[in-house]
């Protein structure tokens, strides 16, 4: 007589639900094809002792995190802002901010 | 079968603006009779069908339904009561607008969890029994004054109710089609339907279908 | 059965509600479609990145020692390296030279690093960052100006491949007499040792005995720097969530505005409604659903559009925030890694607040008098 | 704190409901204090409509109390990564001492919820509400613990500083957390097993004996708890370990991993499950005896008593699977 929207909108859902199901299924399949590729980049900070994304290259101290160290923050001289728009988005190190009453 | 002992309904009680609707009615209305109040606006037939039709609950006084107290009943079971019992025709018809004529009739029934198809299927006997079959799926919004009429009663009797309870059913009506309502609404009483009716037209408590007619006024029966 | 098919019936009725009031809902679906695209942009995007530099990084050395000077790093003597050697447990100490040089015609920061195994001096191996940001005159060399002001004009000599832009993009591999040259290092001096062990869970005793041996120098663990990879991206994605919790704010407020401004015909309805048989609970029931479709369709679309941003885009619209300033920024598609956690996280963050707000304005629509359409 | 979205979900999860908690607690104050369903005043009326606000409010907190006790545990297992020494959520709680406090409330108020909604369900079952007293009270009562759970969860999250490089050494010196994994008690496990056992084969009887004779109601909460906190510290003791085919790993939440093909979200639910509804089937015995809901108490309790059962019954073939069909064997 008439489609019942609520099976409509079950359709809906389900069509949704279909789709994220093939993304997962898209990561599955990258995954797999990405592996040499991952590889090919392991070995490489293997063989060239490497330690640090190069993901944030505009100052030392976002170039490479785990070099970083007390002063990091404060790159010139004491006073000076972090004025490097990827130092705001890193984490300060967390010992200036808790360790220091300890 | 329907029994009122001093009924009080006050709104805002208490406020600056208190407003005493019903002031302590007493009175018993026997079934499968055609009971009309007649009264000026302001009067109190609304409020007092509302109150027999437990949309509301009296401030005072106590309400018997087939021998059972509702007074004191919460809104839950009020409810429950009220969709079992009762059908009821309002003056602005009150159908949901953007819905189908058959979608209006069944949706009182939604919450009763009836299967759709079985629902469906009564709504469209209803709808056939008024003429409106052809009608079915069309929506309300482009039905003219009197098929919107019978869809209301339709919508009324989804439920099965035991009574009726209109309130100016005609107020928007011409003549023809307020002749035609009451034919319906006699109709329904020979099945053993009892009807409540509030109106101020004279069309309707001067019919001869009619058995009782109650005049009030000020929240008070004048004539019984 | 009957509670199935009341929740069907209500549903039905629920939808149809939804659909003579398209413009408002859609709108409304719209809002919240952008707000969890965004939300769980950020998060694909950080969980992702997280998972690329822990499985990249898991091949880095187990350790490092760096030696502090005034707070600040100082080249350290090869001559640590030995005595690090001689510790039970140590399998091999390199010493590594490397370095930022700045390169003022490109206004970009190098990281220039020896590799002795490659090649000979005069010649460089560049990441393809630096490759693509080289102007075009220059084929072939690298000019890069010595600590005492003369100029090395090095000979490219390939450049690393892209697969691994995300660790190389600025990375320059250079000989180390060339290196020495540049920076003027002395002799028996290195940046800093890696250090492998035997056994990594001995890992903990080494780097204790290195401190006591040499005070004046901080190892640091691979596991540290996965921790504190994991714990920036951590705060990363944080951060922009917090920022994104404005919008969500909005939204909320949004939808509260919308669940409780009802226009009086919606109003009416309810009225209706509970007239003619429908209890409080039942118009709650439809309110629910209400918020369950809107929610439902809103949340799904949003996390779909966020994975094609994401894994087939390669997130165009977080590449300026992430850049910052940064010259070379290293062309990288994730390899998509979805956490399922994520998503529930996700569900909770925005489904959890649009119920709450909607609840207030929904019981309020739902207790509503029966008897208003009676008084007109 | 940490930046994290299941931890700011949890959070502002958490803070949304307690406030709305708040409100439901001021309305039930009202409700306590003015009830009178003789009377159609419009303060009464009021208060008729306020129940289901807070019926509305119990449900949804709820929900959340069961979602976010899963995410809550999985959250802390995400972060132990950060933490040095923690191997799993077990360790990540330990981080600072708000942990355990929070896991426990999670707990406890999952159960106060649940039977909140099964006391309201009855009395809503009822035309003149006979419990409402009694249902308004519990409320009072419940509050306050989702309220200090909220502020523990908070001072936890708070209270999470990850172990990260630092200047002079790294956070190679911090010292070393001992692992909660290993100090949980290993119970002898021969009585424990017997209790396990008979505890449940006690409450099955008495749940049969009530569901066709109608007593000892008490009597069965009383044992179902029993046997159910019985039943915790086996899992810890020895259950796990054949989940974990590790004779030293008691952990109870490693089970909830993908590793063990989350075996731990059918384990925690049929125990969460049979054990509010067996408490609530000791909470309806009071409704018995009232004219209302003579008939309808008994109905619902003795559903109560089959999903008790069923739970009760699924965690015990589940965990006996378990230790069947493991690979590890013990010799005790």
């Amino acid at each position: 007589m008439f489609r019942r929207k609520s099976n409509l909108f079950l359709i809906w859902i389900v069509f949704l639900l279909g789709l994220l199901g093939g993304l997962c299924g898209h990561t599955v399949i990258r995954q797999k094809a990405d592996l040499l590729i991952l590889q090919r980049r392991s070995e490489m900070v293997k063989s060239l002792e490497l330690t640090d994304l190069a993901l944030f290259t505009d100052a030392r101290y976002t170039r490479h995190p785990s070099m970083a160290d007390l002063n990091t923050a404060f790159q010139d001289y004491p006073m000076a802002f972090d004025y490097f728009p990827s130092g705001a988005i890193l984490s300060v190190p967390p010992h200036l901010k808790k360790r220091q009453g300890e | 079968m329907i029994q009122l002992q001093n009924i009080k309904k006050v709104f805002h009680m208490g406020k600056p603006n208190e407003f005493v609707a019903i002031d302590g009615i007493d009175l018993s209305i026997s079934s499968h009779q055609i009971t009309v109040f007649k009264g000026p606006s302001g009067s109190g037939k609304t409020t007092l069908l509302s109150l027999i039709g437990s949309m509301a609950r009296p401030t005072a006084g106590r309400i018997f339904l087939f021998d059972r107290e509702i007074t004191s009943l919460p809104e839950r079971f009020l409810t429950e009561v009220r969709r079992k019992t009762f059908g009821f025709i309002f003056q602005q018809f009150n159908l949901i607008k953007g819905l189908t004529a058959i979608e209006n009739v069944m949706t009182p029934a939604y919450p009763s969890g009836e299967k759709r198809g079985s629902l469906a299927k009564r709504a469209y006997e209803l709808l056939n029994l008024f003429g409106m079959a052809q009608k079915a799926s069309v929506r309300v919004d482009w039905l003219s004054g009197g098929e919107t009429q019978r869809v209301t009663i339709a919508r009324a009797l989804i439920n099965h109710p035991s009574i009726i309870i209109a309130d100016e059913p005609t107020a928007h009506l011409d003549t023809k089609l307020s002749i035609e309502f009451m034919d319906i609404m006699g109709k329904l009483n020979q099945e053993g339907k009892t009807i409540l009716i509030a109106s101020h037209d004279p069309m309707i408590h001067e019919s001869p279908l009619v058995h009782r007619v109650i005049e009030m006024r000020d929240g008070k029966i004048i004539r019984n | 059965m009957t509670w199935i098919e009341k929740q069907r019936n209500i549903l039905d009725y629920t939808l149809s509600s939804l659909f003579r009031r398209k413009g408002k809902n859609l709108a409304l679906i719209g809002v919240y479609t952008c707000i969890v695209f965004f939300l769980a942009s950020v998060m694909f995007f950080t969980y992702a990145l997280k998972r690329e530099a822990a499985l990249i990084l898991k091949d880095a050395p187990e350790m490092m020692v760096q030696r502090l000077l005034a707070g600040r790093h100082d080249l350290i003597p090869l001559d640590y390296g030995e005595m690090i050697q001689k510790i039970r447990g140590v399998e091999s100490v390199k010493g590594r030279l490397w370095g930022y040089y700045f390169d003022p015609t490109n206004g970009a920061n190098y990281t220039l690093m020896v590799n002795e195994k490659h090649f000979d001096s005069g010649s460089v191996i560049i990441g393809k960052g630096i490759e693509k940001n080289l102007p075009g005159d220059q084929f072939g060399t690298l000019p890069l100006k010595a600590q005492d002001g003369s100029y090395l004009f090095l000979k490219i000599k390939s450049t690393l491949s892209s697969d691994s832009e995300l660790v190389s993009s600025d990375l320059i591999l250079i000989s180390e007499t060339d290196f020495k040259k540049i920076f003027a290092i002395p002799e028996g001096y290195v940046t800093d040792l890696t250090v492998r062990v035997r056994n990594p869970k001995e890992l903990t005793t080494i780097a204790t005995k290195i401190t006591q041996l040499l005070p004046d120098t901080r190892p640091i663990l691979r596991d540290e720097i996965l921790r504190t990879y994991d714990a920036s991206f951590n705060w990363r994605g944080g951060l922009l969530l917090i920022i994104l919790l404005g919008s969500i704010l909005a939204f909320v407020i949004l939808a509260w505005e919308k669940a409780s401004g009802l226009s009086m015909e919606e109003k009416r309805e309810i009225g209706i409604l509970k007239a003619i048989g429908w209890e409080t609970s039942d118009i709650l029931l439809m309110k629910f659903w209400e918020g369950t479709v809107v929610s439902l369709s809103s949340f799904l679309l949003g996390v779909i559009l966020a994975y094609l941003h994401i894994f087939f885009s390669s997130s165009v619209m977080f590449e300026p925030v992430l850049k910052g300033w940064a010259v070379l920024y290293p062309k990288f598609r994730l390899t998509p890694f979805i956490d399922f956690y994520q998503v529930v996280a996700l569900l909770f963050l925005t489904v959890v607040p649009y119920t709450i707000a909607t609840l207030i304005p929904s019981w309020r629509t739902a207790t509503i008098d029966p008897d208003m359409v009676m008084r007109g | 704190m940490i930046l994290h979205p299941a931890i700011l979900a949890l959070s502002i999860g958490s803070i949304l409901i307690s406030l709305m908690l708040i409100l439901s607690a001021y309305f039930g104050l009202l409700i306590l204090k003015k009830w009178d369903l003789k009377s159609g005043s419009e303060v009464q009326l009021s208060l008729e409509r306020k129940t289901y606000l807070i019926s509305t409010v119990m449900a949804y907190a709820f929900s959340f109390q069961v979602l976010s006790f899963f995410l809550f545990i999985y959250t802390a297992d995400h972060l132990s990564p950060l933490f040095s020494g923690a191997m799993c959520a077990a360790g990540t709680l330990n981080v600072n001492r708000w942990g355990y406090p929070t896991f426990l409330l999670k707990m406890i108020n999952f159960l106060f919820a649940g039977l909140w909604l099964i006391i309201n369900y009855t009395d809503n079952r009822a035309y003149d509400y006979p419990l409402i007293k009694w249902k308004y009270g519990l409320l009072l009562f419940a509050v306050p613990l989702i309220l200090a759970e909220t502020i523990i969860q908070t001072s936890y999250f708070l209270g999470l500083h990850p172990d990260i490089i630092t200047s002079c050494c790294g956070a190679l010196f911090t010292p070393e957390k001992q692992g909660i994994t290993s100090s949980l008690i290993a119970l002898p496990r021969l009585p424990l097993e017997v209790l396990l056992y008979l505890g449940a084969g006690l409450s099955i009887g008495e749940g049969v004996v009530f569901y066709w004779k109608g007593k000892g109601g008490w009597l069965f909460t009383f044992t179902n708890g029993a046997t159910l906190i019985v039943a915790a510290l086996a899992l810890i003791s020895f259950i796990c370990l054949y989940i974990y085919e590790l004779p030293t790993h008691h952990c109870p939440f490693c089970i909830l991993q993908s590793e063990y093909r989350y075996i731990g979200y059918p384990i925690y639910m049929t125990f969460l499950g049979s054990g509010v509804s067996g408490i609530g089937v000791g909470a309806l015995m009071k409704a018995r005896s009232i004219e209302s809901l003579k008939e309808i108490a008994p109905r619902i309790q003795k559903r109560l008593v089959i999903f008790s059962l069923l739970c009760l019954t699924i965690f015990l073939i589940i965990s006996g699977y378990q230790m069947a069909f493991s690979n590890l064997k013990m010799v005790f």
